[in-house]
């Protein structure tokens, strides 16, 4: 049973499983960059230890440091959280052999379902759907991709085979284009996984992104959590969670959770795991790909059962079985979790940098926010825009997305542009209040709020007014002051003190 | 003071009376306007109503953020306004745009050459950062005048990438 | 049905109903002091109108210029939330009068239960339990309580007929030191209530402060939210309150849960309400007084049934019939609320004011934050200490009294003192942890941590060290540099931005 | 730079090497010292542990409070030390005591005269402040000196309300 957990990750997701561990009474060791020195997964841990400069290459993703630190430590277990190291089969296989309990799947789990096409071909085999595309199993070619292209037929996805989170992901409408974007596609995947193979998969048009949380443990237990819908995406990057998912019935839930529980048990999966799917207008459901690990949208599974899925995961690892059978795990209401990035919705998402010198989280009755930034906390262009997740519950659906509502506007994030605006005009819309969403809706019928309301319009109009105002004023002041009293150092002191 | 402050193609005749009161066209309305904890964050009780925005200079506009929308207003004073109508009669905005790094990070990819002709919208150049590829865009037609970095260098946030006649 | 809520309050309190109105698309109206202007409640609500100067008797407790400003915002309901106009018969009537729906219980109910002594003879006459004390209503003079005094025995309390909060109660052990603290306990009674009318209670000693909140609907439905156990008291002031009370068995629950609903119905109550119970060592319940409101620690209830009890009212307020049957009310898991004050637990708890600089809220699973505070806020000495209330849900007891460890660990609050450390030493301390309190445990069995962990001083030895050290080195480059250039401008443009 | 600290009545000897080291008694452990977004509030990673805490002057001490508990601790540096110890042996600590108000209130009762003996513990007076009534009590035995304030008197913060021998 061990009692020291090395958190391989930063972030909200690091101050997430920090907390989860001294929960548990278990002491926690954080690793940082040069970047991340006061970040809150250093100032919230019990150790702390750098890992290098702040390029992910030289720091998160150096598994020999993280290893020296563990030697250093003492710790015996390790969350990898998501990103980084969580999903490379050969640092989990290290980890084992270390003697190292590694928070997560075996090792064979994460190389039967990280390589997406031998993911497809292992479920296919057991029964599961799978959206149609490229069978084969290994490197394809260029050559051979614009080979098979028109038979699976356009519109289809070019994906990394070590993908995730959208990375490596192009759409792709004809075989004139598709050259190009097989080119871009590999560079980013190379760029995100250090591998830029791909496959291809048909483009399932008007289809919902819903996923399954399953939980299993070491005595063959395998139960799910049921679903979260995130279809609300751009670019692939997943931005709006929720559960249940508007579009479900009980039936339908039945059906996937027990096909989630089989496709687990095809990999012989221990730990938390993600079964995502695509889910079309006649419900129908395709298996996309497993994710071998801790997700960003488990909070909203976590307020819909009460389950602590952190929690459940690290007892699993410790050889416990399973605190929950099936038949314990009830949904009660409804949760949205709203991803707040560091980037500028009225400038085409531009991530943005700069240090937060001002925040206000929005607080009360079924909310929780996790996050790993802070007031004097610099966002740097190293890491993902994700700077915090922002998470409702409500006894309905409506009144998860009326708090939500109340909770954006009470955000208050100063020093970076972040995307609340675009989540305002989400919560606003009438398609996603009526649960009418598809993948395709961000990009396609979706528009961040700029009609002009009359009322509003003059408010900005006295807000700037009164701002120029004001800083013409001071402006005034200050010369005024300057012609009343020229010696030298008040002069600096004044200009000192308006400057600050 | 009196400004005319324009929001879209709305123009609004704004009035600052004293410390308390401001006339907005032609309404006078009690005012109460504070930055609070010293940010950028302004609350104005107007009229009785309470508004809390994001209130920030950009270049020749103001910014404000307000209930989860972005208004952009350019504010004059009155003497201001009248002198640049008397003056120059509405210069060509058609002047070299200089493509400026939003952020920093690596230049990835160039797509484009100087001397090519752009379309608005066309990707002039991909910028790393944040473990995003992100396309920085023409604002509008034009040819390529200058480029000044290249694929492999690391730019520092506002540095200018590439200029478009 | 009424669409425009004016919250009569301020603070935390008047934060949660704004939220709360929010959240059922109701329009809210702040109403402030001059110290208030940048409060949150006057930065959240839609409207917002100025009361007066800083001390209540000039804002909050104005009566008049609340329903000025009633009439200038065209507000129809009013929620008057704890303290200040929360139990004033008259204001309620002056509301009912002029057609503004107060968000509370009748006049009649609040007079009927206002006067405490009243309200024991009510609730005697329906067949619940009274502590013994003083039995004839109406005003007594100094001699007649002496006179009764060793009737009822030694020790007793003196407590406000007008009363609440502790405010103008003392504990008498003698009849020599009483009539000094019968004038002490008159003059803060007519300061907090401006009625110094007192009456005498026994004291039960070794009893825990258990109470009961009811929710009532204008349709005769009433029904019991089970137990808040407030024993951790010091001075008379709750400090932690939690549910379930550890003290607490289903047998009990169901006749204190009976005997609630009886003492509600005496008194024809709608709306939410508490009654207060002593209960001693043999389970045996003693009423001691209903409060005709909102609670502080309604929190705690909330996140233990999943009743949103503020909603709940303003639904009750509108005539809508209870959302819920007793049996549909349920008890998940377990909640405790820390109230966070600014005083320093280690001098005597004294208040503590200044302007707050820097906060970071501990966010996460299970966590509440309700608060009216913000960085850049100043706690001015015109109202109440307390500044925010930390409420955690656990699955189990245990489990929740962890992550209030935890959450305490994180909370940080600069610019003034906070009674966070006292919170931390008790969630550590044994007896807390085995449920074995009742309300003289702070007082007399309990206290600050001061225990010297070798470890932990040798840290604290480098922490100051190093700040010494660095204040030197500061201090020794100023006269540096100062050697160095001695032009006066660049000389004041260095010492500014040192001291900045 | 070498320094003595003292808390309670334990001595640690703390010797700052370079930027990245400290010498505490025997042990030469590696430091990295920040305070979080400019604020009274540090970040200590020492020897790989972490720690945060809230550091503040406090006349000649330094109070720090760490994991719950209150320290607080008297920094020398060795010279400084060694002149005191050669010099001045020990002088008594019984001046005057000057009550002064913990925070801005409204005085209620002053329940003491001017040269009456009061004990350590009894109560001076009593100061209402956040709707709560203070009592101020003596921290020592003597005689009171001078009475400032009389009731009713509001009072600013760190203002002397009396005094006592």
């Amino acid at each position: 049973m061990f009692k020291k957990v090395l958190v391989a990750n930063r972030g909200e997701i690091a101050v997430r499983i920090i907390r989860a561990c001294r929960e548990l009474g278990l002491e926690t060791v954080a690793v940082f960059s040069e970047a991340d020195r006061q970040a809150l997964h250093v100032r919230l841990a019990d150790e702390a230890y750098l890992l290098g400069p702040a390029p992910s290459r030289e720091s998160y993703l150096r598994a020999d440091k993280i290893f020296e630190i563990i030697k250093k430590s003492g710790a015996d277990a390790l969350h990898p959280g998501y990103g980084f190291l969580a999903e490379r089969e050969d640092f989990a296989q290290a980890c084992h052999d270390d003697g190292i309990a590694f928070i997560g799947p075996k090792p064979s789990s994460i190389a039967a379902m990280g390589d997406k096409m031998t993911a497809r071909e292992t479920v296919r085999k057991a029964g599961v759907p799978v959206v149609p595309g490229t069978e084969d199993v290994g490197n394809m070619t260029d050559d051979e991709l614009l080979a098979i292209a028109p038979k699976i037929g356009f519109p289809l996805l070019v994906k990394a085979t070590a993908g995730g989170g959208g990375k490596g992901m192009r759409e792709v409408r004809s075989l004139e284009e598709m050259p190009e974007l097989l080119k871009s596609a590999r560079r980013e995947a190379e760029s995100a996984f250090g591998d830029g193979n791909v496959y291809l998969e048909k483009l399932v048009e008007g289809a919902r992104h819903i996923e399954i949380q399953v939980l299993a443990d070491m005595h063959g237990n395998v139960i799910h959590l049921g679903e979260r819908d995130c279809s609300i995406q751009r670019r692939h990057q997943k931005l709006v969670e929720e559960a249940p998912s508007p579009f479900m019935d009980e039936e339908l839930r039945q059906r996937m959770g027990e096909m989630a529980v089989k496709a687990a048990q095809s990999v012989d999966y221990v730990n938390a795991g993600t079964i995502e799917c695509l889910v079309d207008k006649d419900r129908n459901f395709y298996f996309l790909e497993m994710n071998t690990r801790l997700q960003v949208e488990h909070p909203v599974t976590e307020m819909v059962t009460g389950v602590d899925i952190v929690k459940e995961q690290i007892r699993v690892a410790r050889g416990r079985p399973l605190q929950y059978k099936q038949e314990d795990i009830h949904f009660n209401g409804a949760a949205i979790e709203c991803r707040i990035n560091a980037e500028d919705p009225y400038n085409g998402f531009m991530p943005s940098t700069g240090k937060i010198t001002h925040s206000l989280l929005p607080t009360g009755p079924g909310i929780r926010v996790d996050t790993g930034v802070y007031p004097g906390f610099e966002i740097t262009p190293f890491y993902d825009p994700m700077i915090s997740k922002l998470i409702v519950w409500g006894e309905t659906r409506a009144q998860a997305i009326l708090r939500m509502r109340r909770a954006l506007e009470e955000y208050r994030i100063v020093g970076v542009r972040t995307n609340i605006p675009f989540h305002q005009t989400l919560m606003d819309s009438h398609r996603f209040m009526g649960g009418q969403y598809d993948t395709r809706f961000v990009e396609e019928r979706f528009a961040i709020n700029d009609t002009n309301d009359p009322e509003l319009a003059e408010i900005a109009a006295a807000l700037a007014t009164l701002s120029a105002h004001q800083q013409t004023q001071r402006a005034a002041q200050f010369v005024q002051r300057n012609e009343r009293d020229t010696s030298n150092w008040k002069w600096v002191g004044r200009w000192e003190r308006m400057h600050r | 003071m009196r400004y005319v402050t324009k929001i879209d193609d709305q123009e609004f005749l704004v009035e600052i009376l004293d410390e308390k009161h401001i006339r907005i066209n032609d309404k006078i309305l009690d005012v109460d306007f504070e930055s609070v904890s010293g940010q950028p964050v302004y609350s104005l009780i107007i009229g009785g109503k309470s508004y809390e925005a994001y209130v920030s200079p950009d270049e020749d506009k103001w910014e404000i953020l307000l209930r989860g929308r972005l208004y952009q207003a350019q504010v004059e004073d009155e003497r201001e306004k009248r002198l640049r109508a008397a003056g120059s009669t509405g210069a060509s905005e058609s002047g070299e745009f200089h493509l400026r790094a939003p952020m920093p990070g690596l230049v990835v990819v160039i797509p484009v050459e100087e001397g090519q002709e752009v379309k608005k919208g066309q990707v002039l150049l991909i910028l790393e950062s944040m473990k995003m590829q992100n396309e920085l865009k023409a604002p509008r037609d034009g040819v390529i005048t200058r480029i000044k970095v290249r694929p492999g260098e690391t730019v520092e946030q506002k540095q200018t990438l590439l200029s478009v006649g």
